[in-house]
C-alpha cells in the first residue's frame, strides 16, 4: 500500500478518538464532529486516489458518480429532517452502513472461497451487516409510526435463538466446505435479514434509542470486520472504536433509562409494564436525568424555580441557592416565582428561602411572574404541584377551582421535581405533567438540587 | 351601594377593616366608602389619607343611616344591632355559634349578616380568609412577645463570659399560628418542639425545623383539617408524651381550637406548678376558654412563677400588617360576592352559603 | 487450532484491537445523557466508515464485472449516505449547544 | 476574704452580681460569700438557692459591717460609700470619670474600688469584659424589644390576602451591641442597614447579612477599637448619607457611644420628624445623653407618629442570662486579681492597673 | 515466538492498563498494584520459561541467582525504609531501571552493528536509559541530603544544551558509520550519565518528585526501545504506557504546585523565589491541595472543624454544614469546636452556624473539646488564626497572652484554610502554621469548602 | 528517507504506539493530587519491565561470553529491583488508603 495512504489513515484514525471523545462534552462536541468529518474526508479521498491499481476512467466515473449521489441525498434528507425526527433517522443511516457491509461481503466471497479466514471474514461481514440493515429498517419504521409499536410473537425468544443458532452453523458450514454456492449464500443472507427484523420487531418503541445504538455498534463492528478483509487500518480500528463506544453507550443509556440491555432485549414483557407505569389516561409522561436538566439550565437565558412545599419537606433551600448562585454566575437569570399558598401557611417560602439568604428581590410575586413565563427558557417546579395545576383554570369539578396559580406551562420548557407521582394537599392530578414540554424529574428535591450543581460545575 | 367602615370598639385593637389602598380600590370598582372618623387611627391611617383617595369621613350615627354594608373586623354588641335597619348588611367577625342572640336582634331588624369567620377553608376561599391571615401574624407576634417578656434569649451563645443555653419553646397546635410560631422561634435559635393531633401536621413542623411531639392519636377524629375535639384518652396520652418538654420550656405558645367550640384544656394548673421558674406561656386560645387552665383573656397571671398571657391581640398589636390584609380579605370577598356592585345573591356558591348568615331576617345558620 | 494460527498471524493486529476498545471505553464512559443521541448519531457517521471498502471493491472490480461495480456502486453510495448523513444530522443536534447569550 | 453581694437597687434592674452557681465556685476557691436578702430574686434565683450552695444571707447593713469585697453591677449612690469602711473594696461599674465626686468619697473613707466598665478590651480580659458580655444582650434584646412595639412584623411574606414588605431595620453604632442587633434583626427577616464612624466595621456587619452605609470618615480618629468624638463636619456627612435610610426605617437601633463621653448626637428632632409614620427608635445610648435628641432614659415618647424609648435596660429584661455572664466576668476578674484569697495588688499587670480607680483612698485615675 | 507467550504478554499488558487505571483512585488504587505487579509476575515467569531457544543450565541458574537476589533485597529494602523516605526510593529504583536499559543496550550493540534501525534503538536505549540512571541517583542524593540541594553553574543551560545536542550527534554517527568501536561506546555512554547529572543538579529541591516523574516516564520509553529490539509487545507497549502516563503526571505535578514544567527543570531561579515566598523565620509552610484534604478526611475517624471570624466573612456557612453532613454520611465524626470569642461578637459562631441550621449538639465548647484535639485524625481550621494561635501559651510579649485557645496543634493533622498569611484581628504571626503537622489551605473559604465537597462526593 | 521505510515496515506497531499513548492519557488525567506519589511509584514499578529484556540478553548470551553474561546478570538484578522494589514501595505507599472504620 501507498505510505502517504497510510499515514493519511493514521490521522484519520486519531482525528476519530478525538472526535468521539470531544463528543462526549457539550462544550466540544460539535468540533469533535468536524474533526471526525474531516478525518473521514480524508480518508475516502485518499482512498480513491493514492493506490497502485490501474482502474479505468469508467470505473472512476462511476465512483465519482455514487459518492455525489450519496453526499447530495445524504446532505438534503439530513438538512430537511425536523428535529424530532432525527432519531429514526439516524437509524436508517445506519441501516445504510449495515447494508454496504453486506454488500462488500457479498462481493468478495467468491475471491475468499479456500481461505477460510477470509471466509469467516466475509461470513461475519454479510451476516452481521444485514442484521444491521434490516433491523435499522424495523427501527425506522417503528419510530417512524409505519409499523406497528409492539409486535409479539409467540414464543419468539425460543424462534429468534434458534435463528440465530441456524446462521451460525450456516457460516460454519461455508468456512469448513469451501461451498461457493450463490443461491445459498442468499438464502443464508435472507435468514440474517429475518434475524434482523425478528431481533428488533418485539422491542417496544420507548425502547428503540437502546435498539439503535446496539445496531450502530454492530455496523462499527461490521466495518472493522470489512476492514480485516482488506487489511485497512482506518476500517479496523475506525470500527472497533465504534463498536466499544456504541456498546458503552448502549449501557449508559439503559442505565440512564433504568432498565438493563437483557430486559430491552429479551424482556419484552418487562418493558411493557415500565412503559404502562409511566402511562396514564392523560397520556404519557417523560424523564429528564439530571444531566439533561443541568444542560438545559445552562444553555438558558432565563429560568424560573417555582418552589413549594417539597422544597421544605426536603430542606433543599440552602441547595436551591446555590444553584441559583451558580446560575447566575454562569449568566442565567434567575427568579423564583413565588405562589401566594405555596407550602403549608402564609409565607413559608419566604420563611424558607429567607433562611438560605435568598435576596429579597429574587423573590417575585405571582401577578408580576405570570406574564413573565413566556420569555422563559426553563421553569423549574421543586416540590410544587397544586399552585401550578392548570385544573385550576379548566376542570370546575376541582377543588382548587378558582384558585390563580402560576402559569409555568407558559415557559418554553417546563422541569417538575418530585419524588412520584403522587398529588400534593388539594390530592388531586396534575395535567401539567403531561404537558409535552413537561419533563418529570424524579427525586428528593434536595438530592436532586445537589447533582445538578455538579452536573453543573462540571460544565 | 354604600360601605360604611366603621372604627373598632373593642379594647385594644389597633386594626382597621378597610385601609385607604382597598377604600380607593372600592371606589374604582364603583362603591361609594364611608368610614367613621380616627377608623384607622391606631393603625398609622388618618383621616385625611382616607379623604385623599376619595372616601367620605362620616359620624358612627351617619355610617349607620347611609350604609348599605357595614363593615368591622369585630363583633356589634346589642346596643349596635338594634339600630340596623332593614335590608342593611353587616359583615365582620360574628361567631354566630357563639353568639346566637346576636343573630336574633339581625333577624328581628330583617337585616342581613355574612360572617367573615366562617368563610370555608377551600382553595379558592385562601384570599378571602381571615382567620388564616390574621392567625398568621398572632403565631409570629406570640413568638416576639414571648421573647420580649422572658428573662432569657433564645440563641445559643458561647461566649467568653460562658454559654447561654438555646431557650426551649413548645408550641401546641400547628395550625397557621402554630407553624408562624415555630417558624418565628426557629429563626431566633430556639429549640422548638411542637404537638397537634393531627399527625399530618408532624411533616409541616419539620419542614420548619420543630421537633414533632407524636402522640397516639387512634380513636381521634378530625374533619376537613381541622380538628374535633379531643377524648379525655387522648388528653392524658398528650400530658404524657409532653410533660418532659414542658417542664423544661421557657417559653409555651398555645394554639389548639376546635371550630366552634371552647378551647380544649392542654395545661392544667397542675402541670404549671411543675414548670421552670421563669417561664412564660402564651396562650392565644385564651378568647375561646383559654389551652392554659390558669389563662384569663387579656391579662397576665403571675402564679408558680411562670408568666401565663392570655390573649388574641396578637395581631391587633401588629396592627397596620393585620388591617392590610384584612382589608384585602374584604375586598376580595366583596369583589366575590357582587357583579356591577350588586349583590349576587349565588346560594351555589359555596362561600356565599356558607357565611351568609342571616338573610333579610331569616336565619340561616345556628 | 485455527483461531490460535490466526491469532499468532496477527499479534499485532490483536493489540490494535484491544487497545482500540479501550480507548473507545475511556473516551465515552461518564458522558452525560443528553449527549447520548448526538453522541449515537456521531458514532454512527463514524460506522459509515466502510465507504472505504466499497471503494475498494469498485476500484479492484474487473471493469467488465457489471455485477461486482453495480453491488459496488450501491455500496458507495449507501455507504456515503451514512456518512454525509449521519456528521450532517449530528451537527444539527449538536446546534442546541451552542451558547445563545452573549 | 469575705464577699459581700449586695442587691441592685436601680430601678427596673433585675439582676444579681453573683449568681448561685458562681458563689459556689467563689467559696470552692476559699471565699466566704455573703448575699443581700432577695438579692436574687428579679432573676429568679431565691435566697434558699443561695444558702445551699453555702452562702450566708444577711442585711445590707451587715454586709457593709462585715465584708473586705462590696460587689454590686451598678454605681452606690452617694449615702451608701459613706458607710464605707477603711480597706474595704467596692466593685462595680462605677464610670469613674461621669462621677468624680463618687471617688472622693471613697477616697475619704480610704477605701479600694476597682470599676468593672474600666476593664480593658485586651484578649486575655475578654473574659472578664462586663462591657462586651451586658452589650451583646442589649443588642438582641433592642430588636425584640423594638419588634414587640412595632405595628408591623419583620419578615417578608407573600400570602394570600397580599404581600407584607419586610421590615427596615437600621442601627447606628456596630460595637457589641450593634452586631448583636444586626444579627438579630437579620435572623428575623428584615432588611439591615448600619453605620459607624469606625470603616474597619464594614466588613463585620456584611458578615452578618447587613448593608453597611459608608460615610466618609476621613480626618476622624479612633483609637485601640474604639471611636473618639465625632467632628461636626462628620455628623453632616453622616446625615446625608443615612437620611435616605432613615426616612425609610421601621426600627431604628442606636447604639454608638464614645467611652469617657457623652453620646454623640446622630438623629434630631429635625430628623424624626421626617421618619415614618409608626417607625420605632431604640436609643441604648440614652443613659449617656442619648443618639436621639428627643429620647429620655427610661421612657417612651411618641412625637411625629415615632416612639422613641430611651433604655439601657434591655440587658436587664433578660436578667438572667445577663446576672449569669455578669457573675462569671466578676469570677473571672476576682481569680485574676488574687492569689490565694489574697489580692495580688499587682499593678504591672495592665488589667488590675486600669480597673484599680481608688487604691486606699488614694485616687489613681480620673 | 512462542504463542502461549504472546497471549502471557497480552494479558501481561491488559494488567498495565488496569493498574495504571486503578492507580488513579483512592478506592481501586491497591488493587490496580496489585493487578500490575501479577501481570508483571506472569511476564517475567513466562520470558523465563517459554522460548524456544536451547539455553544452558549454568544460565538459568545465573538468572535465577540474579532474580532472586533482586528480589529479596528489593523487597526488604522497601520494607525498612521509612515512610518518608520513599519518594527518594522511588528515585533510586528508577535509576535501577535505567541501568538495566543501558546495559541492554551495551550487551545488543555488537548484535545491530550494519542494522541502522536496530542501531538507532540500541543508541537510545544506551543514551536514555544512562540519562535516567545517573539523574535519578542525583535525584535520590539530593533528596537525601547527601548532596547539596542547590548546585549551581555558571551557564548551565548553555551548557547542558551543548551536552544533549553533542550526545544525539555522536549516536547520530554511530548509525551512519556502522562503528563498533568499544572505546567510543563507553564514551558516549560517559558523556549520557554526566549529562543525566548536569540535567538535574540545578533543580531546587522542592521540584524533585517532578523530576523524578519526568525520569521515569523516560525509564519506560527506554523500556519501549528496548522491546523494539526484541519486537517484544510487554516491553513495547508496557513501556509507551508508562512513558505517556509519567508525562501526564509530570504536568499534573506541575500544575499542582503551581509552576510549569519549563521553569522547573529551566527556571532554576523561579524555584528559589517560590520556595523563598513561602519561608520565614518560622520555617517552611506546607501548603495542601484541595483534593489532599478530601482524602485526608475521608479516611479519617474524627474531624474537628474550628471556625473563625473567615468563615462569616466568606459566608460559608451553608457550605460548612454540607461538608459535615456529608462526612458524617461516609462515617466521619465531625465537631465544630467554638471558641468563646471567634468572629467579632459574642455567639457570632453560633449566629452564623444557626443559620444553616447545624445542629447543636455538634458544637463543642472550648473546655469541652480541647482534651478531645489529641484524638482528632484532623482538625480543619475555617477563617480562624487568633483562636488557635499558640503564642497565647509561649510569648508573653504577644497581646493575646493569657488568652485560652483551642489546642489544634494536639491533633494528628491540621489543615488552615484561609486567603493569606496575613494575620487575624490580634494583628500578630501564628506559630501553627509552620507546625510540622499543619498544611495551608489557601483561598476563600466557601470557595475552598465547596471544592471539597466535589471532590469527596467523587469518591 | 529510512524514516518512512520504518514506518511502512512499522506501520501496526505505529498505530499500537499512539493507541498506547492515548490510553496512557485518558488513564492518568484527572487523577487527584494525593496519588501523585503512589502512581509515580507504581509507573515506576511498571517501567520495570524492561527486566524481560533482561532475561532475554541471558537467554540468548553465549554461555561463554562472560562479559555479556555479566552484563546480563547486573542488568536483571537492577530491573527486578526496579520491579520488586517499585510495587512493594507503593503498596505500602497505599496503607494510607485503608479504611480505617468498620
Ligand atoms: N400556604 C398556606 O397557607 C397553605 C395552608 C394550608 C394548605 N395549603 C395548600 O397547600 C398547597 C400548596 O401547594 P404546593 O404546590 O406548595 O404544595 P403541594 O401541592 O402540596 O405539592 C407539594 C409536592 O411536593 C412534593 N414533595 C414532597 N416532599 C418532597 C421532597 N422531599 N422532594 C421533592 N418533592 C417533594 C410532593 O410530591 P411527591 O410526594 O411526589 O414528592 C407534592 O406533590 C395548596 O394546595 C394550598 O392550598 C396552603
Ligand atoms: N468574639 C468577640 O466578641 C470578639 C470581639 C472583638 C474582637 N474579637 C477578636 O477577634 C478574634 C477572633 O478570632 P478568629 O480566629 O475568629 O478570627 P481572626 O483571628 O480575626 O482570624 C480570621 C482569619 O480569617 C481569615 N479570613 C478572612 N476572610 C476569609 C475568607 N473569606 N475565607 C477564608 N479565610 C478568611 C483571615 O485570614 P486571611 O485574610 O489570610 O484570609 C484571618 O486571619 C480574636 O482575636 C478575638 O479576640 C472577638
Ligand atoms: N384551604 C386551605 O388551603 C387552607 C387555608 C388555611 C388553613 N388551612 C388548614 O386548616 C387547618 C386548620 O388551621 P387553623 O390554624 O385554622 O386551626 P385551628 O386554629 O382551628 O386549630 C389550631 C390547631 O390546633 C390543633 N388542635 C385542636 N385540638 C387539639 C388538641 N386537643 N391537642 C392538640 N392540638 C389540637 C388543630 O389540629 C389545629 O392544627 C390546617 O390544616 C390548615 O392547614 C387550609
Ligand atoms: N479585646 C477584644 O477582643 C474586644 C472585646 C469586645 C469588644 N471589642 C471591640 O471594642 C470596640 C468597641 O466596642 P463597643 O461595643 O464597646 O463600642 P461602644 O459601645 O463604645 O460604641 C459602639 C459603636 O459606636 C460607634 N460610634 C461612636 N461614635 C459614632 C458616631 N459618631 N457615628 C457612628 N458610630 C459611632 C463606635 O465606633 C462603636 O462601634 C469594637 O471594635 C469591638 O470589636 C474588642
Amino acid at each position: 500500500m501507498n505510505l502517504t495512504l497510510d499515514i493519511i489513515y493514521l490521522i484519520a484514525t486519531i482525528t476519530f478518538i478525538y472526535g468521539l471523545k470531544y463528543l462526549g462534552h457539550p462544550e466540544t462536541a460539535k468540533k469533535g464532529n468536524l474533526i471526525a468529518a474531516f478525518g473521514m474526508g480524508i480518508a475516502i479521498v485518499g482512498t480513491l486516489f493514492l493506490h497502485d491499481l490501474v482502474v479505468p476512467t469508467f470505473t472512476y466515473v462511476l465512483i465519482i458518480a455514487a459518492i455525489a449521489v450519496g453526499t447530495v441525498l445524504g446532505w438534503i434528507i439530513a438538512l430537511k429532517v425536523q428535529m424530532t425526527k432525527m432519531p429514526e433517522l439516524v437509524s436508517l443511516f445506519n441501516g445504510f452502513g449495515g447494508a454496504s457491509a453486506t454488500i462488500i461481503g457479498l462481493v468478495e466471497f467468491n475471491k475468499s472461497i479456500g481461505d477460510p479466514t477470509q471466509t469467516t471474514t466475509t461470513m461475519a461481514a454479510i451476516i452481521i451487516g444485514s442484521i444491521t440493515f434490516s433491523g435499522s429498517v424495523v427501527a425506522w419504521g417503528k419510530l417512524n409510526g409505519t409499523m406497528k409499536s409492539l409486535i409479539r410473537l409467540p414464543k419468539y425468544n425460543l424462534i429468534n435463538n434458534v435463528v440465530i443458532l441456524g446462521l451460525i452453523v450456516f457460516a460454519a458450514y461455508f468456512v469448513w466446505s469451501s461451498s461457493s454456492s450463490q443461491p445459498l449464500l442468499y438464502l443464508l443472507l435472507f435468514v440474517a435479514l429475518v434475524y434482523g427484523v425478528l431481533f428488533v420487531i418485539p422491542i417496544g418503541g420507548a425502547d428503540m434509542p437502546v435498539v439503535i445504538s446496539l445496531l450502530n455498534s454492530l455496523t462499527g463492528i461490521a466495518a472493522a470486520i470489512t476492514g480485516i478483509l482488506y487489511s485497512n487500518m482506518v476500517m479496523i480500528v475506525g470500527g472497533i472504536l465504534v463498536g466499544s463506544a456504541g456498546l458503552i453507550l448502549t449501557f449508559a443509556m439503559c442505565k440512564a433509562m433504568n432498565r438493563s440491555l437483557f430486559s430491552v432485549i429479551f424482556g419484552a414483557f418487562g418493558s411493557t409494564q415500565a412503559v404502562a407505569g409511566s402511562q396514564s389516561v392523560k397520556g404519557d409522561i417523560k424523564h429528564a436525568t439530571v444531566s439533561d436538566v443541568a444542560i438545559l439550565m445552562n444553555y438558558s437565558q432565563r429560568v424560573i424555580f417555582v418552589p413549594g412545599y417539597g422544597l421544605a419537606v426536603a430542606q433543599a433551600q440552602h441547595a436551591i441557592h446555590e444553584l441559583e448562585q451558580l446560575l447566575e454566575s454562569k449568566g442565567v437569570q434567575v427568579k423564583y416565582a413565588i405562589h401566594p399558598v405555596a407550602g403549608r401557611m402564609p409565607g413559608h417560602m419566604n420563611v424558607l428561602l429567607a433562611e438560605s439568604n435568598v435576596e429579597y428581590n429574587k423573590l417575585a410575586e405571582m401577578d408580576d411572574v405570570n406574564p413573565e413565563f413566556k420569555n422563559t427558557d426553563v421553569v423549574f417546579v421543586v416540590g410544587a404541584n397544586d399552585v401550578v395545576n392548570p385544573a385550576a383554570h379548566n376542570d370546575p369539578s376541582s377543588p382548587i377551582y378558582g384558585m390563580p396559580i402560576l402559569e409555568a406551562a407558559d415557559a418554553k420548557q417546563i422541569i417538575v421535581n418530585k419524588r412520584s407521582m403522587n398529588p400534593g394537599y388539594a390530592g388531586i392530578e396534575n395535567e401539567l405533567f403531561y404537558n409535552p414540554k413537561n419533563s418529570m424529574l424524579f427525586g428528593d428535591a434536595k438530592t436532586v438540587i445537589q447533582s445538578l450543581i455538579s452536573e453543573l460545575k462540571g460544565m | 351601594m354604600i360601605i360604611g367602615v366603621l372604627k373598632e370598639t373593642q379594647e385594644g385593637d389597633n386594626r382597621v377593616s378597610i385601609t385607604p389602598k382597598i377604600a380607593q380600590q372600592l371606589i374604582g370598582k364603583g362603591f361609594e366608602v364611608n368610614v367613621e372618623e380616627h377608623a384607622g387611627a391606631n393603625s398609622s391611617y388618618k383621616n385625611s389619607d382616607y379623604s385623599q383617595v376619595g372616601a367620605q369621613i362620616r359620624s358612627k350615627e351617619d355610617l349607620f343611616n347611609t350604609s348599605d354594608i357595614l363593615i368591622r373586623i369585630n363583633n356589634f354588641d346589642t346596643k349596635e344591632l338594634e339600630l340596623l335597619k332593614k335590608g342593611q348588611i353587616v359583615m365582620a367577625q360574628l361567631f354566630h355559634k357563639l353568639h346566637p342572640q346576636h343573630m336574633e336582634i339581625i333577624s328581628k331588624r330583617g337585616a342581613t349578616a355574612f360572617s367573615m369567620d366562617a368563610i370555608p377553608r377551600i382553595s379558592r376561599a385562601q384570599d378571602m380568609d381571615v382567620l388564616s391571615s390574621q392567625n398568621n401574624l398572632a403565631g409570629y407576634k406570640a413568638v416576639i412577645k414571648g421573647a420580649n417578656e422572658m428573662t432569657k434569649i433564645f440563641p445559643l451563645m458561647m461566649t467568653a463570659a460562658g454559654t447561654i443555653s438555646p431557650a426551649r419553646v413548645l408550641i401546641y397546635g400547628i395550625g397557621v399560628a402554630g407553624l408562624q410560631a415555630i417558624a418565628t422561634a426557629k429563626r431566633l435559635g430556639a429549640i422548638v418542639e411542637a404537638t397537634d393531633i393531627r399527625t399530618e401536621t408532624k411533616e409541616q413542623a419539620e419542614s420548619l425545623g420543630a421537633k414533632f411531639i407524636m402522640v397516639d392519636n387512634s380513636g381521634e377524629e378530625s374533619e376537613g383539617g381541622y380538628a374535633k375535639e379531643a377524648s379525655e384518652d387522648y388528653a392524658k396520652r398528650q400530658k404524657e408524651a409532653v410533660n418532659k418538654s414542658l417542664f423544661k420550656a421557657d417559653l409555651v405558645i398555645t394554639t389548639a381550637m376546635v371550630p366552634g367550640r371552647k378551647a380544649p384544656v392542654l395545661i392544667t394548673e397542675e402541670q404549671v406548678s411543675h414548670m421552670q421558674n421563669g417561664a412564660v406561656i402564651i396562650d392565644l386560645a385564651a378568647a375561646q376558654g383559654g389551652n392554659c387552665e390558669i389563662s384569663v383573656m387579656n391579662e397576665t397571671i403571675n402564679k408558680y412563677g411562670v408568666k401565663v398571657i392570655g390573649t388574641t391581640m396578637a395581631p391587633h398589636s401588629v396592627s397596620t400588617n393585620a388591617s392590610d390584609l384584612y382589608a384585602k380579605n374584604t375586598f376580595n370577598f366583596l369583589v366575590h360576592l357582587t357583579h356591577d356592585k350588586n349583590l349576587k345573591w349565588d346560594l351555589e356558591d359555596q362561600i356565599t352559603e356558607e357565611t351568609l348568615i342571616v338573610k333579610d331576617g331569616e336565619i340561616r345558620k345556628s | 487450532m485455527q483461531i490460535l494460527e490466526f491469532i499468532k498471524d496477527n499479534l499485532h493486529l490483536i493489540y490494535i484491537l484491544i487497545l482500540s476498545v479501550f480507548i473507545g471505553v475511556e473516551v465515552i464512559k461518564n458522558i452525560p445523557a443528553v449527549l447520548h443521541t448526538p453522541l449515537m448519531s456521531g458514532a454512527n457517521a463514524l460506522s459509515g466508515v466502510v465507504i472505504v471498502g466499497a471503494i475498494l471493491v469498485m476500484l479492484q472490480a474487473d471493469p467488465t464485472d457489471y455485477i461486482a461495480l453495480t453491488l459496488g456502486f450501491m455500496a458507495v453510495v449507501l455507504g456515503i449516505l451514512n456518512v454525509v448523513g449521519g456528521f450532517v444530522v449530528t451537527d444539527r443536534m449538536l446546534q442546541m449547544f451552542k451558547k445563545k447569550k452573549q
